[in-house]
């Protein structure tokens, strides 16, 4: 029979005040199995936890109930208090008697009456209670970075500096990401390539990292600490080990194919490096444009041309699977494809209407143009430059409602750039509202202005060829009037959005995303790198649009998150999940199919049944990925998998509880 | 002594003043034995679909209230009403006369079925129609007359004959004396239609072949273990004992088992002492023909074929005896 | 088979006679069969649509409803693009919700599915059956000729009830016209706007459109511009000589109806197609082409 | 009826004598001509014993959780409602494919009113059909009985239910034949737990009929055993027919053991499900 | 019970921990006031609730249940309600069925940061049960059963 206690709080006045608390304690001393029931004006108190400790010891309690606010408030502590008494910290139940019951019931009468029900209620369940142990899961100190952009080179390097092993996956042949792609930062006007390219080299050199380029994620299994990860990498047809990246291979190579790096400004050979300081700095040959490997002609002058035998046709794609303890999501942005949502901005007929990022390579020294902004069309120096903004962002028609955060910065780095290069140049900025939120934004903006660039408040219409002139029609809306602006050459700042293959990358994971396909990080204010799995991170634009400065701070926070993980051999997993008994269970894979979290499998045991010794499957928990949810155990129809703490005993005692 | 059927109803009334009558009747569509409520009795015919056992032997029965906390009470529950049984037939009184061997006679009373018992009186009819599953008369027992019942009615065209067997029946019979004439009523000749081979020496023989497998292999195969032919049997009275808990107060309840049920011979630990249904079904059959016969010198089976008709798996425990006789003879 | 119900709504014998024509000429000469739908009423376009929205759905209603009856499994072939607009919203509206279409029978006192597609003369046109017989019929090029395929609002917007893909610069006209031998430009005012009824009740803010559209078409190197909708012809037609005056401007660009320009290619005469007929004069260019081209016959 | 009858017993003769097969499930005729039962023949020369006439009530299917691990495989003869058990069982993963071997019997109906609603006659799954298909029934509302029990007041279904639970007498036979109800311990034999009371009232009666409807409600193979065996003759089909027609409205047209690995309708779920809570 | 005081209805809500317990707890932070015929049974997701709880509940004499969870997309796991949702719109229509006042089963979304509506959800529910009067339908604390 269970020797309970019964601990009612007055919490101040906040209980006292609204409910008769002596009523509910004597009423809790006469309920069966009761041995001691008091009240108390601040149980959650250092002589609150005592009046419990010294009540054990003196009644050999074997259960606690507390009459207190919300288990969400205080269930920890007192589970805290258990630790140090015989009683296990799981032989506790909260009845929440303040939120729920004191503060929103005016009627002393009734709330009393309601308290009385809640003991009983919380008396009943507690004594189905059975002690319970955590479990602990070994941890190996590996983590895998998927996505080589800056947010996840950050991540890899604060990782790999803090003594752990990284493995960093990168779906291109060269790391880098977006950011190398870039002339100049805002608001700093740093060289984009002189603060990554430095980052970049000590990844490859860093010991701790092992870099991966052409390389996905193929399977993830496995539970926090023991991520079982099969890793796919592309055939690369050319041996790196060998190879010393002299280039001689690109410069005889025939075949031309638009080049994805200079965002189809330029085309690029069949093998390859997408930028002169690509990371590794070895070239790689792209299957779908070699004509060797179409199998379109006999080719192969790369092979032949190379002096040291590098280049390898017969090259396969190599399978890897290693274990990691935890996993960082840095899988960046892409650019919203914005010809067919705009077919009003000519839907790409126009090669003088282009996006941030072809700007970006056209300024950039290493760019198609070497730096000198000209006009894709006709290779001409633009005098009349439109700079349009939220180009498919802010825009619930086109199927984005959300602001991509960068484009008011680096679109006043435009006009800078264009005021400063090109003399006599005339900026116009169709704008909706200039957001500047980070330090020395502001006054980024205000410089742009004083360079002469006019900004325009308005969407612009259509854009449209007039006379040899792009027209961009639209509207001043402080002015209350329509607008034409002639120019000879339009950049679109168009919207970020979620990397192609992140939904698919994402369901590997059992991490989910928003309606976009941003993933989900668990709470937007308080978890802003975590997600619902345990053990996987999230860094920079793949959570959201977001900039380079937050971008590297969330890099950041990731890797300390792993390395928080990474401190200890084990982690204490919470002892609130499902257990099965075997003997119950006929193997009808009921709750295998309604578990989120893959937690439930079957698997084959040996039973002694009438016929002999027998092989049959029954359901197992996997402890580290079970989150105590539940789902299997309503689903279960004979009951052989419940959830400890919440059993269908327990819940069924307390129902019962409630009307007697 | 003779009585007119036509005044039925006026001793009807004069059995239910008072006390509980039961006659046969439809209740949703089941024949059973019910509270009489003035309507006309359904005694020809088949036989009820469920025996009179529910009204000595309830499916559930208050045994006693509790109450826990500093001092426990426990108030055993006592009241219990005069009972009439009206229009039962030789199978059916045959079984009670088992259960009152089991309940009263043979080892402990149980106070319970005892007080039940002697506030019962029994008025048996004779049989006027034995159905197709119907084998009493192989069981011994004569569908005409019921020897032990308190007042016996014999069928005679438009009038019964009245014989009383216990002073309890004479006692009775005083008050319908203005209804009854003098002159006696010839015996009925209702036989049943079928007659599988039970004698007592087969009784005997039957726990010899406990061990022959492929027989209750064969026999058994089709049984699905529910309780069907346990309930509808005059005679089951096995039962089990449970709380209904109510927080610390309750009632202690005794209520119908079968012996076909999984978890009948669960013990604790998890052991079950006859965990297949060979095992449960040969003792189910071998109760019913020999071991009960060892112990009260009369074998549990009345014949009234209620689970013949009732088996969804069409097991007949007739055909069961004759392929037995057979086995046995050889 | 090109047979289809036709409803040629009220302009047909007031502003858009060129069109009617036009059309009748091709018809005949293709083999297109064009079954009025006896009885037919007001498509609601302009008055009833702004009035309210009932009337504006039971209206064209009641034509469908007809061509229902009268003229069963044939789709609706619509050539002004404001009775097309019209008779798509009540079909679309009536498919969509039960609710309408049960109210829309209260109101007209007839029962109507909506079963019969609604299409425009370009959709009828441009069916492979229908570009095979005008092609066939169009041995008189008008090569030479450069054109700007003007669609006006109404036979691309509102999108979600017309499903055009692309509603900036729709093909469609393009590829029909081109059976007559001209040439048409690439140019990106096929679907602005052109003042609509506002030329009547704001001309003064209205004009600039329209001199916007032929300022574009003229700087695209078009020398005439191709309409499929009498409100769109009417707009451009009349107004040129009075944008001229009042603009400072100097268009000299003709305005046609696309049926004009291959009914004059399936051998018309200027009397036949109603050149005489436009407010800006229209014959000069045409008759220019021909002869150049050699086809005066 | 009869050449199936003779070539079922000329196949179960070879299984047998090939030891293909360790024994045949089938039926045999009880006493009295208008009733038959299933029967286990084990030996060749028995084969004789097996019948197939419109008495072949009995479903062969659950016969197969009476022995989970066969030493060789069983055959059994079965109708279309007998193969929908078995892809009822092997869905649930109850049985095994390979240890069965199915005789597939096409059936015109035998002796029970559920034949009336059977919109399979013929064998969904089997290694060998003794017979050519039959001509399947498509003329009847599948949930012709639900829906009339739906045009009763609330009242009057609530005053039913109770007169027709206060009849049940927990015997168990629908639950012990129901090809769906394969549990090795059923919770209503778990009184430790607590679910289910073992008193006898109509109350114990209802929250076992409504529980049990809810276990089998969405993998229910309309086979109509449980109310052939029923003793009190309850309508129990309603309850279980009730949850399919509900299944079928809210997530798309529904029928259980049409194959081997279905999804229950509550074991899964849709993003878009109908969903009329606040 | 004295009789004078008008007869109040036994409600029981299982509330999934995240969402709307979270929400009830709110709404005691704004010191809301609600009916107190409402008793809370905390759950860690709607998706751990048997329908055959709902039915214990009605059986020993609740007049109301309700279910309440997250919206269905904000499940903390991701697809619990997902199941809730389908189990109960089936539980909803077989009690309705079943002779029982199908206003006595409530099932409601109600995320954390909801109070207010968990305050009107269980003023709502507990005017409806309390119109209905008494559960004698399925409640064995009737006179005959033991």
């Amino acid at each position: 029979m269970s020797r309970t206690g019964v601990f009612v709080c007055h919490c101040g006045s906040n209980i006292a005040g609204a409910l008769d608390v002596e009523r509910v304690a004597a009423a809790a001393g006469k309920l069966p199995g009761v041995r001691y029931a008091a009240s108390y004006k601040y149980m959650c108190s250092e002589q609150g936890q005592q009046l419990v400790k010294d009540a054990i010891a003196e009644h050999e309690l074997d259960r606690i109930v507390i009459a207190s606010c919300s288990p969400r408030m205080h269930e920890n502590t007192f589970r805290k208090l258990l630790k140090d008494t015989p009683v296990n910290p799981y032989m506790l139940e909260i009845a929440n008697i303040r939120e729920q019951c004191a503060w929103v019931h005016a009627d002393r009468e009734q709330a009393t009456e309601k308290a009385v029900d809640l003991v009983r209620m919380a008396v009943a369940k507690v004594a189905k209670n059975k002690p319970l142990h955590s479990s602990f899961i070994p941890v190996h100190k590996k983590a895998l970075v998927i996505g080589a952009g800056i947010a996840g080179i950050q991540a890899a390097l604060d990782i790999a500096d803090a003594g752990y092993e990284v493995t960093l996956l990168e779906k291109e042949s060269s790391i880098g990401g977006h950011m190398v792609m870039l002339d100049k930062t805002f608001p700093t006007l740093d060289c984009s390539a002189c603060i990554s390219t430095p980052k970049m080299s000590e990844v490859a050199a860093h010991p701790n990292i092992t870099l991966m380029t052409g390389s996905t994620v193929e399977s993830v299994g496995g539970y926090v600490g023991n991520f079982d990860v099969a890793i796919r990498q592309k055939a690369r047809y050319v041996n790196h080990d060998i190879c010393t990246g002299c280039g001689l291979c690109e410069t005889k190579c025939p075949a031309k194919v638009t080049s994805e790096f200079n965002q189809a400004l330029c085309t690029r050979t069949a093998v390859f490096r997408p930028f002169p300081q690509a990371v590794p700095a070895k070239p790689v040959i792209d299957p779908e444009s070699c004509r060797k490997l179409i199998g379109k002609a006999k080719c192969g002058v790369c092979q032949a041309v190379c002096p040291l035998g590098a280049i390898d046709f017969e090259d396969k794609d190599k399978l890897i699977t290693d274990t990691y303890g935890a996993i960082v999501v840095a899988t960046g942005y892409e650019l919203v494809d914005w010809a067919p949502l705009y077919p009003e901005y000519g839907g790409g007929k126009y090669s003088d209407v282009i996006t941030g990022l072809q700007y970006e390579r056209l300024v950039n020294a290493s760019g198609p143009t070497e730096g000198k902004i000209l006009r894709p069309s006709d290779k001409s120096v633009p005098k009349d430059v439109v700079i349009v903004k939220c180009v498919g962002s802010r825009d619930k028609k086109k199927g984005r409602a959300y602001c991509s955060r960068a484009c008011c910065m680096y679109s006043a780095k435009h006009a800078h750039q264009i005021l400063e290069k090109i003399p006599g140049a005339r900026v116009t900025v169709f704008y909706m509202d200039v957001r500047t939120p980070g330090k020395n934004y502001e006054e980024f903006y205000d410089r742009a202005r004083e360079d002469g660039a006019r900004y325009v408040r308005g969407r612009v219409a259509k854009i449209f060829r007039e006379n040899g002139k792009l027209i961009c029609r639209g509207e001043d809306t402080l002015l209350g009037r329509g607008v034409e602006v002639p120019a000879d050459m339009v950049i679109l700042e168009t919207a970020m959005t979620p990397a192609q293959d992140i939904r698919e990358l994402c369901a590997k994971l059992t991490i989910s995303t928003d309606e976009y396909g941003w993933v989900q990080e668990a709470h937007p204010k308080l978890r802003p790198v975590e997600t619902q799995t345990a053990g996987v991170y999230l860094a920079g634009a793949c959570q959201g649009p977001k900039d380079i400065p937050d971008t590297v701070a969330q890099a950041g926070a990731a890797a300390a998150k792993v390395c928080i993980l990474f401190s200890k051999n084990e982690i204490e997993g919470s002892p609130m999940i499902s257990a099965v008994d075997e003997n119950k269970c006929c193997g009808c894979s009921a709750c295998v199919r309604v578990c989120p979290y893959r937690a439930v499998m079957l698997e084959e045991i040996d039973s002694r049944e009438l016929s002999g010794a027998v092989k049959r499957q029954v359901a197992r928990v996997n402890a580290g990925l079970c989150q105590g949810c539940g789902a299997c155990a309503a689903s279960c129809r004979t009951g052989a998998i419940d959830l400890l703490g919440f059993t269908n005993a327990q819940i069924l005692k307390e129902v019962d509880a409630l009307c007697l | 002594m003779r009585l007119n059927k036509k005044d039925l109803n006026k001793i009807l009334s004069i059995l239910a003043e008072g006390r509980e009558l039961f006659v046969p009747g439809q209740v949703r569509g089941i024949k059973q034995f019910k509270l009489w409520e003035g309507e006309a009795p359904e005694l020809d015919g088949e036989n009820t679909i469920l025996p009179p056992k529910d009204i000595l032997f309830p499916k559930t029965e208050k045994m006693y209230t509790y109450k826990t906390g500093t001092e426990a009470e426990i108030a055993e529950i006592v009241d219990m009403p005069e009972r009439i049984i009206f229009g039962l037939r030789a199978c059916d009184m045959r079984s009670i006369e088992c259960m009152d061997s089991v309940f009263i006679r043979e080892g402990f009373e149980d106070s319970f079925y005892a007080r039940r018992r002697a506030k019962s009186l029994i008025v048996a009819i004779a049989c006027s129609g034995a159905g197709v599953n119907c084998f009493c008369e192989s069981m011994g027992l004569d569908p005409n007359a019921a020897p032990s019942a308190d007042i016996f009615l014999s069928d005679g065209g438009d009038c019964y004959g009245v014989e009383a067997n216990t002073e309890r029946g004479a006692a009775e019979l005083k008050k319908w004396a203005e209804y009854l004439t003098e002159g006696d009523v010839p015996k009925s000749e209702t036989h049943c239609s079928l007659a599988p081979a039970m004698s007592r020496e087969l009784s005997k023989k039957l726990t010899g072949i406990f061990d022959d497998d492929e027989l209750w292999q064969e026999v058994t195969g089709p049984c699905i273990q529910c309780g069907t032919c346990s309930f509808v049997c005059p005679t089951c009275y096995c039962f089990d004992i449970n709380q209904a808990d109510a927080g610390g107060e309750g009632v202690a309840f005794r209520c119908w088992d079968s012996c076909m049920f999984s978890d009948y011979n669960q013990n604790a630990g998890g052991h079950n002492t006859r965990p297949t249904k060979k095992q449960r079904l040969r003792n189910r059959y071998l109760h019913k023909l020999a071991y009960f016969n060892e112990r009260h010198g009369m074998e549990l089976c009345v014949g009234c074929g209620r689970c013949i008709s009732k088996c969804p798996a069409h097991l007949d425990i007739a055909e069961f005896i004759d392929k037995t006789a057979e086995v046995c003879h050889d | 088979m090109l047979r289809y119900a036709y409803y040629p709504g009220c302009s047909m014998d007031t502003t858009g006679v060129t069109y009617r024509i036009s059309i009748e000429y091709l018809a005949k000469k293709i083999g297109l069969e064009l079954m009025e739908i006896p009885d037919w009423n007001c498509c609601g376009a302009s008055s009833a649509h702004a009035k309210g929205k009932w009337q504006a759905l039971a209206l064209p209603a009641r034509n469908l409803a007809i061509a229902e009856k009268r003229l069963p499994g044939l789709d609706i072939c619509v050539p002004c693009a404001a009775c097309y607009a019209r008779l798509l919203a009540a079909t679309v509206a009536i498919r969509e919700s039960a609710e309408t279409r049960s109210r829309i029978e209260e109101i007209t006192g007839v029962t109507v599915k909506a079963n019969a597609n609604i299409l425009t003369l370009m959709d009828v046109l441009g069916t492979e059956e229908g570009m095979a017989a005008c092609a066939a019929a169009a041995t008189r090029k008008l090569t030479g000729l450069k054109v700007a395929c003007y669609y006006g609002c109404l036979t691309s917007r509102p999108q979600a009830i017309t499903g055009i893909e692309n509603i900036e610069s729709p093909e469609l006209m393009e590829k029909i016209v081109s059976l007559s031998g001209v040439e048409c430009v690439d140019w990106d005012f096929k679907t602005e706007c052109c003042g609509g009824s506002h030329q009547v009740d704001a001309p003064t803010a209205a004009r600039p459109l329209v001199e916007r559209i032929f300022r574009n078409a003229k700087s695209n190197g078009a020398q005439a511009i191709v309409t499929a909708c009498p409100m769109c012809h009417l707009n451009l037609d009349m107004r040129e000589e009075e944008i001229n005056r009042k603009m400072g401007t100097a268009y000299d660009i003709p305005v046609y109806q696309f049926t004009q320009l291959l009914a004059v290619a399936m051998g018309a005469s200027a009397k036949e197609v109603g050149l005489q007929k436009h407010f800006y004069p229209a014959f000069k260019r045409l008759d220019r082409t021909l002869r150049k081209a050699g086809t005066l016959q | 009826m009869s050449d199936i009858q003779s070539a079922l017993r000329e196949r179960a003769r070879e299984l047998l004598e090939d030891g293909k097969v360790e024994y045949v499930i089938g039926w045999e005729s009880a006493r009295g001509e208008d009733k038959t039962r299933p029967a286990f023949i084990r030996k060749a020369e028995d084969a004789g014993r097996l019948v197939w006439n419109r008495f072949c009530v009995n479903s062969t299917a659950k016969y197969l959780l009476h022995d989970r691990w066969p030493k060789g495989k069983i055959a059994v003869c079965a109708r279309g409602c007998d193969t929908r058990a078995i892809n009822r069982m092997l869905s649930d993963g109850q049985i095994k494919r390979e240890n069965v071997y199915i005789l597939g019997i096409p059936c015109e109906g035998v002796e029970n009113k559920i034949c009336q609603r059977c919109a399979h006659r013929n064998p969904l799954v089997y290694d060998e059909l003794l017979g050519e298909s039959v001509e399947e029934k498509t003329d009847f509302d599948r949930f012709a009985n639900v829906r009339e029990m739906q045009e009763m007041t609330l009242e009057q279904r609530r005053k039913m239910w109770e007169d027709e639970f206060t009849k049940c007498i927990r015997c168990y036979a629908c639950r012990n034949v129901c090809p769906a109800c394969s549990c090795r311990e059923c919770y209503a034999d778990q009184y430790r737990t607590g679910w289910q009371g073992k008193q006898f009232n109509s109350v114990e009666n209802r929250v076992y009929g409504l529980t049990r409807a809810y276990h089998v409600g969405d993998r229910c193979i309309e086979c109509g055993e449980c109310e052939r065996v029923c003793p009190m003759d309850l309508p129990i089909m309603l309850q279980t027919g009730k949850m399919l027609m509900q299944c079928n409205e809210l997530f798309g047209d529904y029928e259980c053991g049409l194959s081997a690995d279905e999804i229950p309708a509550l074991g899964t779920y849709n993003l878009n499900d109908a969903d009329s809570f606040g | 019970m004295p009789v004078n005081k008008k007869w109040m209805p036994k409600i029981l809500a299982f509330c999934c921990n995240w969402c709307t317990y979270t929400g009830a707890d709110l709404a005691g932070l704004n010191r809301m006031k609600y009916p107190a015929d409402v008793r809370v049974l905390r759950v860690p997701c709607s998706s751990r609730v048997n329908p055959q709880f709902v039915l214990r509940a009605f059986q020993k004499g609740c007049d109301g249940v309700m279910v309440c969870g997250c919206h269905p997309g904000d499940c903390h796991y991701t697809s619990g309600n997902y199941y809730t949702r389908r189990r109960f719109m089936v539980l909803k229509e077989m009690l309705e069925f079943n002779g029982i006042e199908p206003e006595r089963f409530q099932t409601r979304w109600i995320s954390g940061s909801e109070a207010a509506k968990f305050r009107d959800t269980v003023a709502e529910v507990s005017e409806l049960v309390t119109k209905l009067g008494p559960n004698t339908v399925f409640n064995e604390r009737r006179a005959e059963n033991v």
